[in-house]
């Protein structure tokens, strides 16, 4: 392998960890507030990615039906337990909240498809119309259940992810897309290695969105109860914060991040209903190494997961994952012992 | 102990799936005369396969409802791209709605699987699959598609008039790529094309960079990929991008029109093979090949209100055509449902002659069980988003 | 609910197996074959991730290992199924010991993840070697035969596959009824809990995770020889999922939720496939998506799966349990001599511990002889539950010395010292909420007795059983809890499950018994009867160090007192001069310092 | 009794909590008159803790429990924080990779205040801990247990707490600093608060409040003016090791 070669693969890596640090984070936002190992992420992400291709094919892009489903569900769930607990005066906050906020990306979304809108309005149309979903799945299917164990979560969530898919297929069909690029050009570094504009482009991003996220996190109140309740739940409490608000809030930031993998990584690759999972998954091994509450952990796991799949897919194609998850398992184990605090009691299952 | 106790919910759990069971049973056959079990991968990684599979033979049904007198009906179940789940509804489909006849699947794994089952319960299989089946047991199969080593010389053929020495080989890393890497071997070896790197890749992998970076450095005369649908675009545009400038061939499972649009300028002068129904309107008027692609196309628009984007569709309509021909031939008074019915059906889809379909005309005998020869083979060129019938060797890119 | 009752229900099981294939049609058959060999996998399951709490997500790995070494060794080399079978079973087992032992000390989440590492690495594995046809599988993997009979058609099948799986059921069972299995119940209570009574947590774990391995190979064999064809797809991760959601279907909580999950999962995607073409064309694309979301509901409506009902049910209609097995004689347990009264026991010299900065315990030195309880106290925070996990080998001292039984034990591994003879209880009770009193107590007799998985679960360790159950229940009666040991620990007041955990150190005959607050939350009267068991161990000639708040308590019981301040000994000496002690008086009561 | 006037601050009425089937709190009745400094004492697993989070709605409970006249029964625990109950726990609960500043911000979650008056109320808490107004840019979990102390009370202090629950506040901590804590209890209850101390330091807890219970497993064993019950027999007998052994 030639240096020329091993920088190319370095900064294609690069690319894909840029993606998988966006993802890394969602998820480690979201486990540390609610314990929830959001699967779906990925899913939701290429969902962004499939509605861009939509209007760029000029059609209105099927996930408006899917969000206004969700809403209606999730409506319903929260009629639902007002009703139960006998709380009739906060209904019509509810129907605003749940019933109306939601609509409001889909109707954009929709009049952008119809007027043609430019590209970029398509892109911010896209990212808004997927920013409902998490929640709006968090407040159907993880609420009802959020003191569940963690098992029992992780598996709810690898349901839900099926399930999207399932949608994904239903919606979008088996066929993959691919978007024009939001950058042409590219950058030369010398004899025959360039740098494809997109590609500087996902990296920036990345590192802009992953720097605003802890700016986020560090300067807002908002910020700050999420930290909190991923801190200490029952200090939260005790303080007033509302965990299942700032579980919302995390769902929606989380959301927010997977709209824009999706716009970022349309144009390099060829989107299908389940590209989601893998890159969920890649997110999820990065989030791992970060033990689920680091982000600085999860970033550079992140980054080394990228490059060592480019690598990887240098010397193996085939073996490629296989390669990438073998290495893993002795950082694994450094991170295992690094971690290893007092002593350990596993939860009991539910009975 | 609380753990031993629970045992003894084993019982009320078996009852239950007794249920589950007598439901299946008595979910079963009526009414229909003659009943044609389609198996077909509506979800799971050969979707992209198999959802026009199943078009294709819905078309075919809803131009020829009727075969030999029998009222048609057919029975379509998912595999989920799954060779155990493909078995499973193999067994399903005879036994429970007692089909006379099965087609099917997308996979080539889940072929094998089906042709497996159709042997035990001696049920004649028509696969649209190109499988490659070892042994003499499994002469209830027919093949209605080309042979994937008939495509496959053809392509090499190409590649040798137009003077490739060298050629690389990037497919993806599943039975479809070892199947095409196999072929692509035997046909260069015979005609002196040396094959200088066989690279894979997975169906949702985001990138090939390294493959690609890969063959690029044995600087071969052409690439070759091994590979199917949409995502087989990946390696031409990582090759274009990467300014590759050889020759770019393919297989046949590229022809979609989700594939052009993906690949873009990437694929231009792409060269691949194909049944001639993919190019039926450049055949020459009279050609029989012709005639049936076009009576095709009019069932398919007709069903679906667009014509077909595809060459895959065409296979099980095809499959159904071989159908229709033998059940027109089925000696003796055996009526459908009956499995001296089956076997009579057998023995005429065995003695099918120069039967004319979209993509090919097809012979079967109790030896051969693929169908086609080399009337089923054209290549096909990428010129400005069209496939044209590639007559004279191209110039090179 | 009553045997007579329980053994009928067994009756009509058998009954159903035999003649279910009468009046089922071939397919209904095989769909209860794959539920059987899916049941084998999800049992695994459920052993290693319900009982043992760890997550697998590779067990599919484990089938596909086994599916291809016997189709293999029957294609290849044309050797008979049979062959194939102990060749799977040894593949399986030692690759699963090889990635046992690499990962098995992984915590947590870390321990998950490498599952779905290993699990996708040797999916992939399958289809790149060429032995094994790569991507397109292996084909015509003959059938089992017995003699002349071969067992191609699935009725044949289906006697085999149950009667695996019965056996498998029956092993399992067997196995968590027993010495070894409690212990492995003991897993989800923490590697200290089970080093105190002995026991090593990773080997349990690395012997359940073969166990659980070896019940997937069984299924990929049957598997193999079922199908006739073996191709990479049906063992990847995504297989892997689908068992464990199995699991979680039926309940991780009890053995049956494997073949409930099993039959549940298959049924159900079966059923759908027969139901959607009625409403929908596109009916295929719908079975995953509502699949999905069906099992989504019922893990809302029952977390324990569908045996949670079950459970529910039976609790709603009194069915509790069984009438305790009435003890059967046994040969107690031979008990260790106890040493002469006043020969030094422990002796803890200059002992330091530094967390950080934090100097939690700072050169402290006392010693104990045979026959006598010493009390250490102390207000809260003065060192004295470190010093305790300093002297019981949970915590590494960071200087000093520990001499136990004239053997220095400084630096030992808790476990080793639990079987020198030193039982401990908890300060934060460390019982098995949902086991029996007697099993919690026999969890004590750990290190006392033999028994491995394999003869638990062949059940060739019933005598051994028996005066382990003897010996608990001794314990039992002695803290006067013997006519509850059938209720379920969690069930005990906290102060109960004190002395609970007491009975439990005993039933490890331990020459020295260190306790943590023995007399929080008791009653006066339980205090007083906590205190006359005591003194009788001592009398027996037990050596006690104990550590309580409760100054009543302790003064009218101990022999001397060692007093901890700021992680210093303050003062040591008898019950009344401490008492008088003005140091102590202030150090205790937060009065003038 | 002393003397009540108008409805008490917090009146706890045949409270029952249960783990499962254990009850570790069987039937409390407790009265706190606003101002009032009221101590619950008795020895580890009394119960005391679980009363405490009962109040706060941390566990589910049986029984009346009403703050300032108003029923708190189907109020979550935000909900009562906004009402303006506060709760110190013994486990202190701060969020340890937060620095002083934000976890005392934090504490005024509840009030959303402007910034101006968010600056104001921190002052007034740095002006009762200079402590903290030095450590203010240290991360929580690297102060003493006097300071975490000391961090857990401002942080109550910051929702400008009606009702503030102390759960155990000398735990660990040297007599010194138990001293001051307790001092700027009293002095707390100058400016309005009442306070519900709960303390295994009988003497301690005793010095400090106006009237005081005696929790033994689960149950009001005695209560009465504090003075007089640091001077019963059987309190000193459990608590100051007097050698009385009567049955009750």
């Amino acid at each position: 392998m030639t240096w020329d070669i091993a920088l190319i693969l370095g900064i294609d890596g690069l690319a894909n960890g840029a993606i998988y640090l966006l993802a890394g984070l969602g998820l480690v936002l979201i486990f540390s507030v609610t314990r929830v190992v959001f699967v779906p992420f990925g899913d939701i992400a290429a969902f962004a990615a499939l509605s861009l291709a939509a209007f760029e094919a000029g059609r209105v892009p099927p996930t408006i039906g899917l969000v206004v489903f969700l809403a209606a569900a999730a409506l319903l769930t929260e009629l639902g337990s007002l009703v139960r607990k006998g709380e009739g005066r906060r209904i019509p906050r509810a129907l605003l909240l749940w019933g109306g906020l939601p609509l409001i990306p889909c109707a954009i979304a929709w009049a952008a498809a119809r007027a043609g809108a430019p590209a970029p309005v398509q892109m911010i149309a896209s990212v808004l119309l997927v920013v409902p979903m998490a929640p709006l799945l968090a407040r159907v299917v993880f609420q009802p259940i959020a003191d569940a164990s963690v098992l029992v979560l992780l598996i709810v969530s690898l349901a839900l992810s099926f399930l999207l898919s399932g949608l994904g297929l239903l919606f979008f069909g088996p066929e993959g897309t691919r978007t024009s690029p939001l950058a042409v050009g590219s950058l030369s570094l010398g004899d025959g290695v360039e740098v494809g504009g997109q590609v500087i482009l996902m990296v920036g991003t990345a590192v802009v969105l992953s720097g605003l996220f802890f700016l986020v996190f560090e300067r807002t109140a908002m910020g700050k109860s999420l930290r909190a309740t991923a801190i200490n739940r029952v200090g939260a409490r005790l303080v007033g914060i509302r965990p299942a608000r700032t579980a919302l809030l995390a769902y929606g930031y989380a959301s927010l991040l997977a709209g824009f993998i999706g716009i970022l990584i349309a144009p390099v690759t060829t989107m299908y209903y389940d590209s989601g999972f893998l890159i969920g998954l890649k997110a999820f091994v990065a989030a791992i190494i970060g033990g689920l509450v680091s982000y600085p952990a999860t970033a550079l796991g992140a980054l080394a997961v990228g490059v060592f799949e480019s690598f990887a897919s240098f010397w193996s194609g085939a073996l490629k994952d296989a390669i990438v998850f073998s290495l893993l398992i002795p950082v694994l184990m450094a991170r295992s012992y690094m971690a290893r605090h007092h002593e350990e009691e596993i939860e009991e299952i539910d009975q | 102990m609380a753990l031993f106790l629970e045992m003894s919910a084993a019982p009320r759990a078996l009852r239950w799936l007794l249920f589950a069971g007598a439901s299946c049973l008595s979910i079963a056959a009526w009414g229909a005369d003659l009943k044609v079990g389609v198996i077909s991968s509506l979800s799971g990684p050969v979707s992209a396969l198999g959802i026009p599979y199943e078009k294709g033979i819905r078309a075919a049904h809803a131009r020829f409802p009727e075969v030999a007198g029998h009222r048609v009906e057919l029975v379509v179940l998912d595999d989920a791209s799954d060779p155990a789940t493909a078995a499973r509804n193999a067994r399903k489909l005879v036994n429970e709605d007692k089909v006379d006849v099965l087609v099917g699947t997308s996979g080539v794994p889940g072929a094998m699987a089906i042709a497996a089952v159709a042997q035990e319960l001696k049920t004649p299989l028509i696969s649209p699959t190109p499988v490659s089946l070892p042994g003499p047991d499994h002469d209830w199969t027919v093949v209605a598609s080309q042979p994937f080593e008939l495509m496959v010389s053809a392509v090499v053929r190409r590649m040798k008039a137009e003077g490739v020495g060298t050629v690389a080989f990037i497919g993806f890393s599943d039975a479809l790529g070892d199947l095409a890497y196999e072929c692509l071997v035997r046909s260069a070896g015979e005609l002196g094309i040396a094959v200088v790197a066989d690279e894979r890749y997975a169906r949702g992998d985001m990138s090939v960079a390294g493959q690609v970076l890969k063959i690029i450095g044995k600087r071969p005369d052409a690439v070759f990929a091994g590979n199917s649908g949409t995502p087989g675009a990946l390696p031409y545009l990582e090759l274009a991008n990467r300014r590759y400038a050889g020759r770019i061939y393919g297989t046949h499972g590229l022809i979609n029109a989700d594939f052009v649009r993906v690949g873009g300028r990437s694929i231009e002068g792409l060269e691949v093979p194909s049944g001639p129904v993919l190019v039926a309107g450049q055949l020459p008027a009279g050609d029989p090949i012709r005639e049936a692609s076009m009576a095709f196309r009019a069932s398919y628009e007709k069903l679906y209100g667009a014509p077909p984007t595809d060459a895959f569709s065409a296979y099980t309509y095809d499959a159904y055509l071989v159908l229709a021909d033998a059940a027109a031939r089925v000696r003796g008074d055996a009526q459908p449902g009956t499995p001296a019915y089956r076997q009579a059906l057998k023995d005429a889809i065995v003695s099918t002659r120069e039967l004319a379909g979209t993509h090919g005309i097809y012979n079967f005998g109790p030896d051969s069980r693929y169908g086609s020869d080399e009337r089923a083979v054209v290549m096909v060129r990428m010129e400005g988003g069209q496939w044209k019938l590639a007559a004279q060797p191209a110039p090179p890119r | 609910m009553k045997p007579l009752a329980s053994r009928s229900l067994m009756a009509a099981l058998a009954v159903a197996f035999l003649v279910v294939p009468l009046f089922a049609g071939t397919f209904t058959v095989s769909l209860l074959n794959e539920i059987g060999i899916g049941a084998l996998v999800a049992l695994g399951l459920v052993l290693l991730t319900g009982v043992g709490g760890a997550t697998s997500f590779g067990q599919a790995a484990f089938v596909g290992i086994a599916a291809y070494a016997s189709a293999w060794l029957t294609t290849a080399h044309g050797m008979s199924p049979w062959l194939g079978l102990p060749f799977a079973l040894l593949l399986t087992g030692l690759s699963a010991l090889a990635i046992g032992m690499l990962t098995l000390r992984l915590g947590g989440h870390f321990l998950a993840l490498s599952t779905i590492a290993w699990g996708l690495s040797i999916s992939m594995l399958f289809g790149n070697l060429d032995a094994l046809g790569r991507h397109t599988g292996l084909s015509g993997i003959p059938p089992l035969a017995i003699g002349g009979w071969s067992l191609m058609e699935p009725r044949a099948m289906y006697y085999l596959v149950w009667t695996v799986v019965g056996l498998g059921f029956l092993f399992s069972r067997n196995l968590l009824d027993s010495r070894p299995g409690r212990a492995i119940r003991g897993l989800r209570g923490g590697a200290t809990l089970l080093a105190s009574v002995g026991a090593d947590a990773y080997r349990l774990r690395l012997s359940l995770f073969v166990t659980a391995a070896l019940l997937a190979g069984l299924a990929g064999w049957l598997y193999a020889h079922m199908n006739r064809f073996v191709s990479p797809s049906p063992f990847s991760v995504h297989a892997s999922i689908e068992y464990l959601l199995m699991a979680v279907a039926g309940g991780l909580g009890s053995l049956a939720g494997a073949l409930v999950g099993s039959g549940l999962v298959l049924a159900l995607k079966n059923v759908l496939q027969d139901v959607l073409p009625w409403l929908t064309q596109r009916s295929g694309q719908l079975d995953s998506i509502v699949f999905s979301a069906l099992f989504i509901a019922l893990l809302h409506f029952a977390r324990g799966g569908l045996m949670a009902f079950v459970r529910r049910w039976r609790r709603r209609h009194g069915a509790g349990r069984p009438a305790p097995a009435h003890a059967a004689p046994a040969r107690p347990l031979p008990n260790r001599a106890m040493p002469a009264r006043g020969t030094p026991i422990l002796s803890v010299q200059g002992a330091v511990k530094r967390f950080g900065g934090l100097v939690a315990v700072n050169d402290v030195s006392f010693d104990l002889g045979a026959g006598e309880i010493l009390g250490l106290i102390g207000p809260n925070g003065a060192g004295k539950s470190t010093m305790f996990n300093l002297l019981t080998g949970t915590i590494p001292m960071t200087s000093g010395r520990v001499r136990f039984l004239d053997r220095d034990v400084s630096g030992m591994r808790q476990l080793e010292i639990a079987r020198l003879g030193l039982g401990r209880t908890f300060q934060h009770v460390k019982l098995r909420p949902h086991m029996s009193l007697l099993d919690n107590v026999a969890l004590g007799v750990h290190a006392r007795t033999r028994p491995s998985i394999l003869r638990a679960g062949l059940r060739l360790d019933r005598e051994e059983e028996r005066r382990i159950l003897h010996e608990a229940r001794r314990q039992l009666d002695r803290i006067g809890l013997g006519d509850r040991a059938h209720e379920m620990a969690g069930s005990l007041p906290l102060g109960t499950q004190r002395i609970l955990e007491i009975a439990r150190a005993l039933a490890s005959d331990p020459f020295l018994l260190v306790l943590d607050e023995p007399a929080a939350g008791l009653r006066r009267q339980e205090k007083l009867a906590l205190g006359n068991l005591l003194r009788r161990l001592r009398e027996e000639g037990m050596t006690i160090l104990i550590v309580e708040h409760d100054m009543d308590f302790v003064m009218n019981l101990v022999d001397r007192l060692v007093v901890m301040n700021f992680g210093s000994k303050l003062v040591e000496g008898a019950p009344a001069a401490v008492r008088a002690d003005e140091r102590v008086q202030a150090a205790y009561l937060g009065g003038t310092a | 009794m002393s003397a009540t006037t108008g409805t008490p601050m917090l009146e706890v009425g045949d409270l029952r909590v249960a783990y499962g089937r254990v009850e570790a709190v069987r039937g409390v009745s407790i009265a706190l008159q606003p101002g009032q400094i009221v101590s619950v004492i008795g020895p580890n697993g009394a119960g005391k803790t679980t009363l405490l989070s009962a109040v706060m709605g941390l566990l589910p409970s049986q029984g009346a429990l009403r703050f300032e006249g108003e029923d708190l029964r189907g109020l979550d625990v935000e909900a009562r924080v906004e009402r303006g109950l506060c709760l110190v726990p013994e486990t202190r609960e701060l969020f340890g990779e937060l620095p002083v500043l934000d976890n005392l911000r934090l504490g005024a979650y509840s009030r959303r205040l402007r910034p101006q008056a968010l600056r104001d109320r921190l002052d007034s808490v740095y002006a009762r801990f200079p402590r903290l107004a030095e450590r203010r840019t240290q991360r929580a979990d690297t102060l003493s247990g006097g300071e975490r102390q000391m961090l857990a009370v401002g942080r109550a202090l910051m929702s400008a707490p009606r009702l503030l629950m102390l759960d155990e506040p000398s735990l660990g901590l040297a007599p010194l600093i138990v001293r001051e804590i307790l001092s700027i209890v009293r002095a707390l209850r100058e400016d309005g608060v009442s306070i519900l101390l709960v303390e295994q330091n009988a003497r301690a807890a005793l010095e400090s409040s106006d009237f005081g219970y005696v929790l033994e497993t689960g149950e009001i064993a005695l209560s009465g003016d504090s003075a007089a019950l640091s001077e019963d027999a059987r309190v000193r007998a459990t608590y100051l090791g007097g050698g009385a052994d009567d049955d009750a």
